[in-house]
C-alpha cells in the first residue's frame, strides 16, 4: 500500500513553496569529517518563521547538517563543508564571520538536556551575561521562561540547582536559555527524544508557539512528531556510493503535508510507510 | 518443522547441575587482596598509637600544641610543635602557589584547547614529570635553583638551604598530580554542557572558566587536595634543600624544618629506642597521618560528590 | 506580534573584536603548561651536563667507594633497586589486580565495609612516604624481625604502591564495557569465567600501564629507605631476600651529602641513570597505552 | 628472585684473597653489619673498601644512622660493630645489657672538631671558649644574632650559625665541651648530618660560622678558615699534631669503634677488625683521618687482643 | 482515526491464542530496582517456537521485563522481582535455581552488538567452553555461524577479530554465539536499533529462519518490525500512579496481527496511530 499511514496534523501551511521567505538558503553543501564526506550536494532553504523538520534513517547525516547552520561542526576537528549556507544573503562560512556571532543568532537546543550545573535563574542569564546583554537580567530571564512555558512552573525556585527538574522541564529550561540571547532561529536536535510523551506534548506545544517569533529548524526521528509539528520536512537517506562508502543525500524536500501523503520519491514512500527504518 | 536442536528439553531441572566452591574460594581470596590495604592501614596506626601515647603521657598536648619552641633533641628538650607545622605550612603553600595556577592551567589546555595529538604527547610527558624521584628534584633545588635564586634576587638573602627553593620544587612535583587529575575532571564533563555553552555564543575561554571548571570544580578540588597531601608529606625535596633548622620562623629564605623532614633527620638518627625524642617521632608521624587523613577523607567525600552529579 | 530577533536587514556576522583577550588566555594556558615541559628539560639537561663526566662503564661496573669517588660506581645501588623493584612487582601487582577486581567485580558498593575499604585505600595513597618507612621500621624491621633487609624494603614498598596499582587496575577493569560482562554471562558463563576470560584479557594492557606507572614511582623513593636506615655504604650486590643493600635514590642522596664535588658529578651521573630507567619504564607504559587503547 | 645478582664480585676473589693479610684465612665470607656515626663511618668504609680488595666475598655493609642511632641497633641486636663518635652513654649500656649484648670500646682515631669561618672573615682567627659558648650557648637564641653580640670588638655582621644535627656525637661532644652539657645548644641554628650543608652554609654567609670534624675543614681548606681556639692557655691552630698530642683541647676528641663480642667470634668479622686495627694509620690517612700517635695505636691493639680473647 | 496505519507485514500465526503452547508463563510480575516498582502487574505467556514482540514507549519498562526472563536483573544490585515467571512450569526464580543455567538454556541478544575483542571463531566458541561442551568445536562453531546466516560471509576470516566486522555482522555474530550454546529461547533486546535498514533486513530475515527451532522474544521500538517480525505482541507503557511516580504497566498482549489491526485498548490504538510516542 502506498498511501500514507501516519497521522498528520501539522499545523496549515499557508506558504506555498514559491512564497517561502528564506531565512537559510543552502546550495549544493556537502559536509566532511577529515576525509569522510558525511553529506553531500544538499540544497535546501527554510523559510522564516516555519517550522522545518529532518527526518531520516539514522546516520544519514540529518544532526551533521543541522550542526552547519549555526558552525556547530566548528568544534569537531577535521570537520569541514564545502558549498554555502547563505543567512539572510550572507555566507555563513565567510572568511570575516565570527561563528561565535553566528551561534548568538542562531539558538540551539540538544537531544539530551544539558542544563548548566548552576541554579536555574544563572542558566537562562548565561547567554546574555556572555553576550554582553545590559538590560535587566531579571526580566530578561523571567521573559525567556515565560515563553518557554516554564514560568510558572520554576517561579519560585530560581535559585535550585537545574539538575534537580525533570528531564522535560530541563528541555524547556535549554530552550528558555536558548531564546534569553534573543536569537532569530533555533535549531533543534531530537529535542523530544530522552523525554516521556507527556513532557514531549508540552515542547511539542511550546514549538508551535515560538513558531510565532522564530524559525525553527528541528531532527527527529520520529515521523509522527514531524508530520504534527513542522511546515516542511526534508527526507534523508544514507545511499553507498561506489566505493562503498556511505553518503548522507536529501531526498525529498517539501512541505510537510505533501511529503507525508504524496511523496514524490519511492525511498520517502517506503520510509513513511514503514518498509524500512 | 525441523527436529528440535535444543539440548534443553523440557522438564530438564535448572538447578545447578554441581556446587560451585571454587566461585566462592576464588571470591574469598579476592576479598583477602583488597583486606591487604586495611592490614595497611593497622600497620600504620598500630606503629604509631602505642609511641604516641607513651609521649603524650610524658609530654602534655598543652606543652606539644601550646608553645612556639620546637627542640626534641635539644637539652632541655622542647615539645613546641607549632613551627615544624608551620614550615610544612608554609612549603606546602609555595607548592600550592606554583602548582595550582600552573597545574590549572595547563588542565584546561589540555582538556578544552589542545589537539588529540597533543595531548597525546604532552600527557605521558606530565607522568614523567610525576615520576621524576624527589631526591632528583632535592638534588636540583640545592645545586642549581637554590644558587641561581641567589644570584637572581641577592636581596632575598636566601640561606643554602631554604623553605622558597624546597617549596618552588615540590610544587614542580606536584603540577602533574593537579594537572592531571584536573584534566580528568575536565574531561568528564559532559560535552553537551560545552556545546550548550557554544551555542549560546560563548567563546571558547568563557565556556572554560565558566562552565567547564565550576562544572568540573569538586574534582578540581579533590586533585587540589590530593596534591596538597602530598606537598605536606614530601620528605627528600624538603630535606635536602628545605634543611633541618627548627626555629618558629614565616620568612621563606630561612631554612626550616618541616614535620616529614624532622621525621626524617631524627629517624635516621640519634635517638635511642624508647627515648622521648623518639617517640617524638611517632607523634609528628601521627600529626602528620592525621592530617593526610583528613584531607582526604574531604576530598574522597568531594569526589564522590561530583560523581553523583553526572551519573 | 513583536519582532524580537533580528531584522533581517541587521545581519551583521563579522567579528566584534573579541579575540585579542581569546589569545592572551591561550597564551597563558600554554606557557602554563610550557613551564612545566620546560622545567623537565631543563633538569635533564642540567643532570646530564653535571653527570657527564661520569657517564662511562666504571658506573655500573663498580662499587661505591668513600675513598675514591672519581671511580666508584653504583651497581650495589642499582642491583638493590632491581631487587626491591621485583621483588615489589612480584607482591605488590597480584595483591593490587586482585583487589581491583574484588573491588570492581565483586564487592557491594552499599555494604559499610566495602565503603570502607574503599575510602581506605584513596587515603594510603595520600600517605607520606615517610610514614610507611614509620611503618617498615616499627612493624616489618622490628615487629616482624625481618631486620634491616631487602625483604623489609620491598615489603615496605609493595604496601607504598599497592593503593596505586589498586586505584589503576580499577580504572583499566572499569573501561571494559559493561556489554562485554553481559555478553558473556547471558552465555552462562559464570562471574569469574567472565572475569577470567573476558574482562582481564581486555584490561591486561591498561593494567600494564598502570601497573608500570606504580613502579616507577617505587623505584624513585628514598624517605622510606631513610627511615629504615638501609646502609648508605654497600659495597656488594644483595644475594637474597635476608641481604643487606642499598638501593639508586638513597645512594644518590648519599652522594649529594658528601662535601667532595667528585661526589656530586656521581650523584647526577646516578640521577642519569636512575631517569633512564625511568624513561624506559615509562615509555613502555605509553606504548601499551597507543597500542591497546579504546578497541571498541 | 634471582640468586646471581651477587656474581659480579666473585671473580676477583680468588687473585685479592691471595695475597690477603697474614691472620687472613684464604676466602672468608658472611656479612658484616656496621652502623653508627657519620664521623667514623668514612674510616671504617674505607677500612672496609681496603679489607674487601682482600676478602671480597665478604660484605660490609656501613650505615650512618648516627652515634645514637647506631647504638639503638647495635644493643637490639642489629649490628655487629657500631661506630661511635662519643663513648656509649649508660642508658645504651642498659639497653645492651638488656639484650646481653657484650661490646668493647676502640679507639681508631683522633678528631679535632674545627670550628670555621669564611674566608672573608677577618676578624675570627681566634676565639675562646668563652666567646664560642657565648654563640652557641641555649640563652643565647634569638639574642645573639651578631657577631657584635659575642663580642664588642667584632663587626656589626649577621650571625649564621651551622652545625651538625643534634643526633650526631658531634654535636654532642661539642655542645659537651663549650656550653657544658650535652646537648645543651641554642636551637636557631641550621643542623645538618651532611657536613658539606655546613660547608656550604658558613662559605656562603659573611657572618657564618660552623664546626665539624677537622677531615672535612682539609677538604674545604680553600672555602673556608679554621678558627684557632684559645681554651686558656693561649690559642691552638687545629691540626694533626695538635689533636694528637692534645694541645687543640678541649675540641680534640677520640672516635670509636664498638664490636660486639659475639661478632668477633666470627672468622670474618675477627679478620677485619684484625686489618683495621693492623693497618689502622694507613686507613686513616687515606681517608683523611688524623692517626693515632704511637701510644694511641699500641692501646688500640692491646684493646683489640683483648676482646678476642675474652 | 481508529484504523490502524501500519504495514503489517507479520507472518501468519497458526495458533490462536488457545493453542499456544508456553515456553513462560508470567503470573502477575512485578520488579523493583531497589525501592522503586520499575513494571506493576505483569500477566503473559510466550509461545513456544513464536516470535514475540514486546513495544511501548521509551522507559515503559520493556528491557526491564525482557531481563527477567534469564536472570540478567540479578547482576543488578538491589532489583528484584515479585511475582512469578514459569518457564516449563518450573518457576525460574525457585530456590533451587542456578541463574547460570538458566543464562545457558535462555540466550540473549543485546541492543548494540558486543561481540568480545577476539577472533570470530573464539566468539563463537567461548559459550560452548564455559559451559564445558565437549563436541568437536570446530562444527559447533560452523553450525551456529551457519544458522546465523554468517558462515559463507567469514568462513574465510575465523581468526579474525570480531570487532573488525561491519555492525550488522557483529550483530549476527552475537545470534551466532547465542546458538552456539543451543539455548531454547533467545531474548532480544532492540537487536537492529544500532543498525542500518540494508543489515535490519537481514536480521529480521534471520529472526524468521530461527523461529522454526527457537522461541524469540524481542523488545522494539519499532513498531514497523514488530508488525513484521512478530507472532504476538505486548504493548506496554508507562503510568503515573497517586503518588506520582511512573510505573511499566501491560497494557495489552494479543496476536500480532489483531494488536495492529483490531487494538482493543484506547492507548495501544494511539501508541500505534502515532498519536503519542
Ligand atoms: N564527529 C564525527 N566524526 C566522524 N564522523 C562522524 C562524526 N559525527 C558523525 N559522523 C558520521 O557522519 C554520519 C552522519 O552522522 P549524523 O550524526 O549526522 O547522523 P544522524 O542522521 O544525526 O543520525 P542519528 O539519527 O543516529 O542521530 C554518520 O556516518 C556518522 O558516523
Ligand atoms: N538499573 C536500574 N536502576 C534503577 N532504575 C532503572 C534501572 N534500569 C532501568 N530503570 C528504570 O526502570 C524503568 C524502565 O526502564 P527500561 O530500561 O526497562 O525501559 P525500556 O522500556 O526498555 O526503555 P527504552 O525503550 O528506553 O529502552 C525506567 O524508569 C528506568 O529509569
Ligand atoms: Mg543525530
Ligand atoms: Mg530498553
Amino acid at each position: 500500500m502506498s498511501q500514507p499511514n501516519v497521522t498528520i496534523r501539522g499545523p496549515e501551511v499557508p506558504n506555498t513553496p514559491g512564497s517561502l521567505d528564506p531565512v537559510f538558503t543552502v546550495e549544493d553543501l556537502s559536509v566532511f569529517y577529515g576525509d569522510y564526506e558525511a553529506v553531500r550536494n544538499v540544497d535546501m532553504m527554510i523559510g522564516r518563521r516555519e517550522i522545518t523538520a529532518m527526518i531520516g534513517p539514522s546516520g544519514c547525516g540529518k544532526s551533521t547538517v543541522l550542526r552547519c547552520f549555526n558552525r556547530m561542526n566548528d568544534l569537531i576537528p577535521g570537520a569541514h563543508i564545502k558549498g554555502k549556507i547563505l543567512y539572510h544573503d550572507e555566507n555563513l562560512y565567510g572568511d570575516h564571520v565570527d561563528p561565535i556571532e553566528v551561534r548568538r543568532r542562531i539558538g540551539m537546543v540538544f537531544q539530551k538536556p544539558n542544563p548548566f550545573p548552576k541554579s536555574i535563574y544563572e542558566n537562562v542569564a548565561y547567554g546574555p551575561k556572555v553576550n554582553g546583554i545590559k538590560r535587566n537580567m531579571d526580566t530578561v530571564v523571567e521573559e525567556a521562561l515565560t515563553k518557554a512555558a516554564l514560568w510558572d512552573e520554576v517561579k519560585d525556585k530560581l535559585k535550585q540547582n537545574a539538575l534537580s527538574l525533570s528531564g522535560g522541564q530541563q528541555q524547556r529550561l535549554c530552550i528558555a536559555r536558548a531564546i534569553a540571547v534573543k536569537p532569530e532561529v533555533i535549531l533543534m536536535d531530537e529535542p523530544c527524544s530522552a523525554l516521556d510523551p507527556i513532557a514531549t506534548t508540552k515542547i511539542e506545544d511550546l514549538m508551535q508557539e515560538l513558531r510565532q517569533e522564530y524559525t525553527i529548524l528541528i531532527v527527529t526521528h520520529n515521523m509522527q512528531q514531524a508530520a504534527r509539528v513542522s511546515d516542511r520536512t526534508a527526507f534523508f537517506t544514507a545511499e553507498v556510493d561506489d566505493a562503498g562508502v556511505r553518503h548522507g543525500r536529501l531526498v525529498e524536500f517539501d512541505q510537510t503535508t505533501r511529503i507525508f501523503t504524496k511523496p514524490s520519491d519511492k525511498r520517502t514512500e517506503d520510509y513513511i510507510t514503514g518498509r524500512f527504518g | 518443522m525441523s527436529a528440535p536442536a535444543n539440548a534443553a528439553a523440557p522438564g530438564k531441572s535448572l538447578a545447578r547441575s554441581r556446587p560451585r566452591y571454587g566461585e566462592y574460594l576464588i571470591k574469598a581470596i579476592l576479598l583477602i587482596a583488597a583486606l591487604v590495604s586495611i592490614a595497611t592501614t593497622v600497620g600504620i596506626v598500630t606503629a604509631l598509637v602505642e609511641p604516641t601515647i607513651e609521649f603524650f603521657s610524658e609530654v602534655s598536648l598543652g606543652q606539644f600544641f601550646g608553645s612556639t619552641t620546637w627542640g626534641p633533641l635539644f637539652n632541655p628538650p622542647a615539645f613546641g610543635v607549632w613551627p615544624i607545622i608551620v614550615a610544612t605550612l608554609e612549603i606546602t603553600l609555595i607548592a600550592i602557589i606554583v602548582a595550582v595556577p600552573l597545574g590549572l592551567a595547563a588542565a584546561i589546555f589540555l582538556s578544552e584547547y589542545a589537539t588529540p595529538r597533543v595531548r597525546r604527547i604532552c600527557k605521558p610527558i606530565l607522568e614523567v614529570l610525576a615520576g621524576v624521584p624527589t631526591v632528583v628534584f632535592g638534588f636540583f633545588a640545592l645545586t642549581f635553583v637554590t644558587p641561581l635564586l641567589k644570584d637572581w634576587f641577592p636581596f632575598l638573602e636566601l640561606e643554602s638551604k631554604n623553605a622558597l627553593s624546597a617549596g618552588l620544587l615540590v610544587g614542580v612535583m606536584i603540577i602533574p598530580i593537579v594537572a592531571s587529575l584536573s584534566e580528568d575532571a575536565m574531561t568528564a564533563v559532559p560535552n553537551g554542557l560545552r556545546e550548550g555553552s557554544f551555542a549560546l555564543g560563548a567563546s571558547k575561554m568563557i565556556t572554560s572558566v565558566r562552565v567547564v571548571v565550576p562544572a568540573a570544580f569538586s574534582g578540581i578540588v579533590a586533585a587540589v587536595i590530593l596534591a596538597i597531601s602530598r606537598a605536606a608529606g614530601e620528605t627528600m625535596i624538603v630535606a635536602i634543600a628545605g634543611g633541618f633548622k627548627s626555629v618558629f620562623t614565616l620568612n621563606p629564605a630561612d631554612e626550616m624544618a618541616t614535620m616529614a623532614a624532622f621525621i626524617a633527620q631524627a629517624g635516621s638518627g640519634d635517638a635511642s629506642v624508647g627515648s622521648i625524642p623518639y617517640k617524638t617521632i611517632f607523634a609528628v608521624g601521627s600529626l602528620l597521618f592525621i592530617m593526610t587523613f583528613a584531607m582526604n577523607y574531604v576530598s574522597a567525600r568531594m569526589v564522590q560528590k561530583y560523581r553523583e552529579v553526572y551519573e | 506580534m513583536a519582532v524580537l530577533s533580528t531584522p533581517k536587514s541587521a545581519v551583521q556576522l563579522a567579528s566584534k573584536g573579541r579575540p585579542l583577550k581569546e589569545h592572551l588566555f591561550r597564551i597563558a594556558l600554554l606557557s602554563s603548561l610550557a613551564i612545566a615541559l620546560i622545567f623537565l628539560g631543563m633538569l635533564l639537561i642540567y643532570t646530564l651536563e653535571e653527570g657527564w663526566g661520569r657517564l662511562n662503564p666504571m658506573l655500573w661496573e663498580n662499587m661505591p667507594s668513600i675513598r675514591r669517588p672519581e671511580t666508584a660506581g653504583i651497581q650495589s645501588g642499582i642491583f638493590g633497586t632491581l631487587w626491591i623493584i621485583s621483588l615489589t612487582a612480584l607482591m605488590a601487582l597480584p595483591t593490587g589486580i586482585l583487589a581491583a577486581i574484588y573491588l570492581e567485580e565483586y564487592a557491594d558498593r552499599g555494604r559499610w565495609y566495602n565503603k570502607i575499604i574503599e575510602l581506605n585505600i584513596s587515603n594510603l595513597a595520600a600517605v607520606p612516604s615517610i610514614v610507611y618507612g614509620i611503618l617498615g621500621l616499627g612493624i616489618i624491621a622490628r615487629w616482624l624481625q625481618f631486620g634491616f633487609t631487602v625483604m623489609t624494603g620491598a615489603i615496605t614498598i609493595s604496601l607504598l604502591v599497592l593503593p596505586i596499582v589498586i586505584i589503576s587496575a580499577r580504572e583499566a577493569i572499569r573501561a571494559v564495557p559493561p556489554s562485554i560482562r553481559e555478553g558473556s554471562l547471558a552465555l552462562g558463563a559464570t562471574q569469574w569465567q567472565t572475569i577470567w576470560r573476558q574482562v582481564l584479557p581486555a584490561s591486561i594492557p591498561g593494567i600494564a600501564t598502570g601497573s608500570i606507572l606504580a613502579l616507577s614511582r617505587a623505584i624513585g623513593e628514598a624517605a622510606p629507605f631513610l627511615m629504615l636506615g638501609a646502609a648508605t655504604l654497600v659495597r656488594f650486590n644483595p644475594e637474597g631476600v635476608w641481604s643487606s643493600f642499598t638501593v639508586l635514590p638513597l645512594q644518590i642522596y648519599n652522594f649529594i651529602s658528601q662535601s667532595r664535588e667528585e661526589f656530586h658529578v656521581l650523584a647526577a651521573a646516578a640521577i642519569v641513570v636512575l631517569l633512564a630507567i625511568l624513561l624506559v619504564m615509562n615509555s613502555v607504559a605509553i606504548w601499551l597505552r597507543n597500542r591497546y587503547q579504546k578497541r571498541w | 628472585g634471582g640468586g646471581d645478582a651477587g656474581t659480579e664480585a666473585e671473580p676477583g676473589a680468588t687473585t685479592a684473597a691471595s695475597e690477603g693479610a697474614e691472620t687472613a684465612p684464604a676466602a672468608l665470607s658472611g656479612e658484616i653489619k656496621i652502623d653508627g656515626s657519620s664521623t667514623v663511618a668514612p674510616l671504617t668504609q674505607a677500612a672496609a673498601e681496603i679489607f674487601g680488595e682482600e676478602q671480597p666475598t665478604v660484605k660490609i655493609a656501613v650505615g650512618t644512622s648516627g652515634t645514637g642511632g647506631g647504638f639503638e641497633k647495635f644493643c637490639a641486636g642489629e649490628t655487629d660493630v657500631s661506630d661511635a663518635s662519643r663513648p656509649i652513654k649508660d642508658e645504651e649500656k642498659a639497653n645492651c645489657a638488656a639484650k646481653s649484648i657484650n661490646f668493647s670500646e676502640l679507639t681508631v682515631a683522633v678528631d679535632a672538631l674545627t670550628v670555621v669561618v669564611p674566608k672573608e672573615n677577618t676578624w675570627a682567627t681566634c676565639l675562646t671558649v668563652d666567646q664560642l659558648k657565648k654563640a652557641w650557648e641555649p640563652a643565647a637564641e634569638g639574642k645573639v644574632m651578631s657577631w657584635k653580640d659575642i663580642d664588642g670588638k667584632f663587626p656589626d655582621e649577621p650571625l649564621k650559625l651551622y652545625g651538625p644535627g643534634t643526633d650526631s656525637g658531634t654535636f654532642d661532644y661539642f655542645t659537651g665541651e663549650v656550653n657544658g652539657e650535652e646537648g645543651a645548644s641554642r636551637k636557631d641554628y641550621s643542623p645538618s648530618e651532611n657536613d658539606n650543608d655546613i660547608v656550604n652554609g658558613v662559605a656562603g654567609a659573611k657572618g657564618g660560622l660552623g664546626y665539624f670534624g677537622f677531615t672535612y675543614f682539609e677538604e674545604n681548606m680553600d672555602k673556608l678558615n679554621a678558627v684557632q681556639i684559645d681554651s686558656g692557655s693561649g690559642c691552638v691552630t687545629p691540626s694533626v699534631e695538635t689533636a694528637q698530642n692534645g694541645t687543640y683541647t678541649p675540641l680534640s676528641r677520640p672516635l670509636f669503634i664498638y664490636p660486639s663480642t659475639a661478632a668477633v667470634k666470627r672468622p670474618e668479622v675477627a679478620a677485619f677488625l684484625d686489618f683495621y686495627v693492623a693497618n689502622i694509620n694507613s686507613i686513616a690517612k687515606d681517608a683523611k683521618f688524623i692517626p693515632l700517635n704511637a701510644e694511641q695505636e699500641a692501646k688500640l691493639k692491646s684493646d683489640l687482643t683483648a676482646l678476642k680473647a675474652s
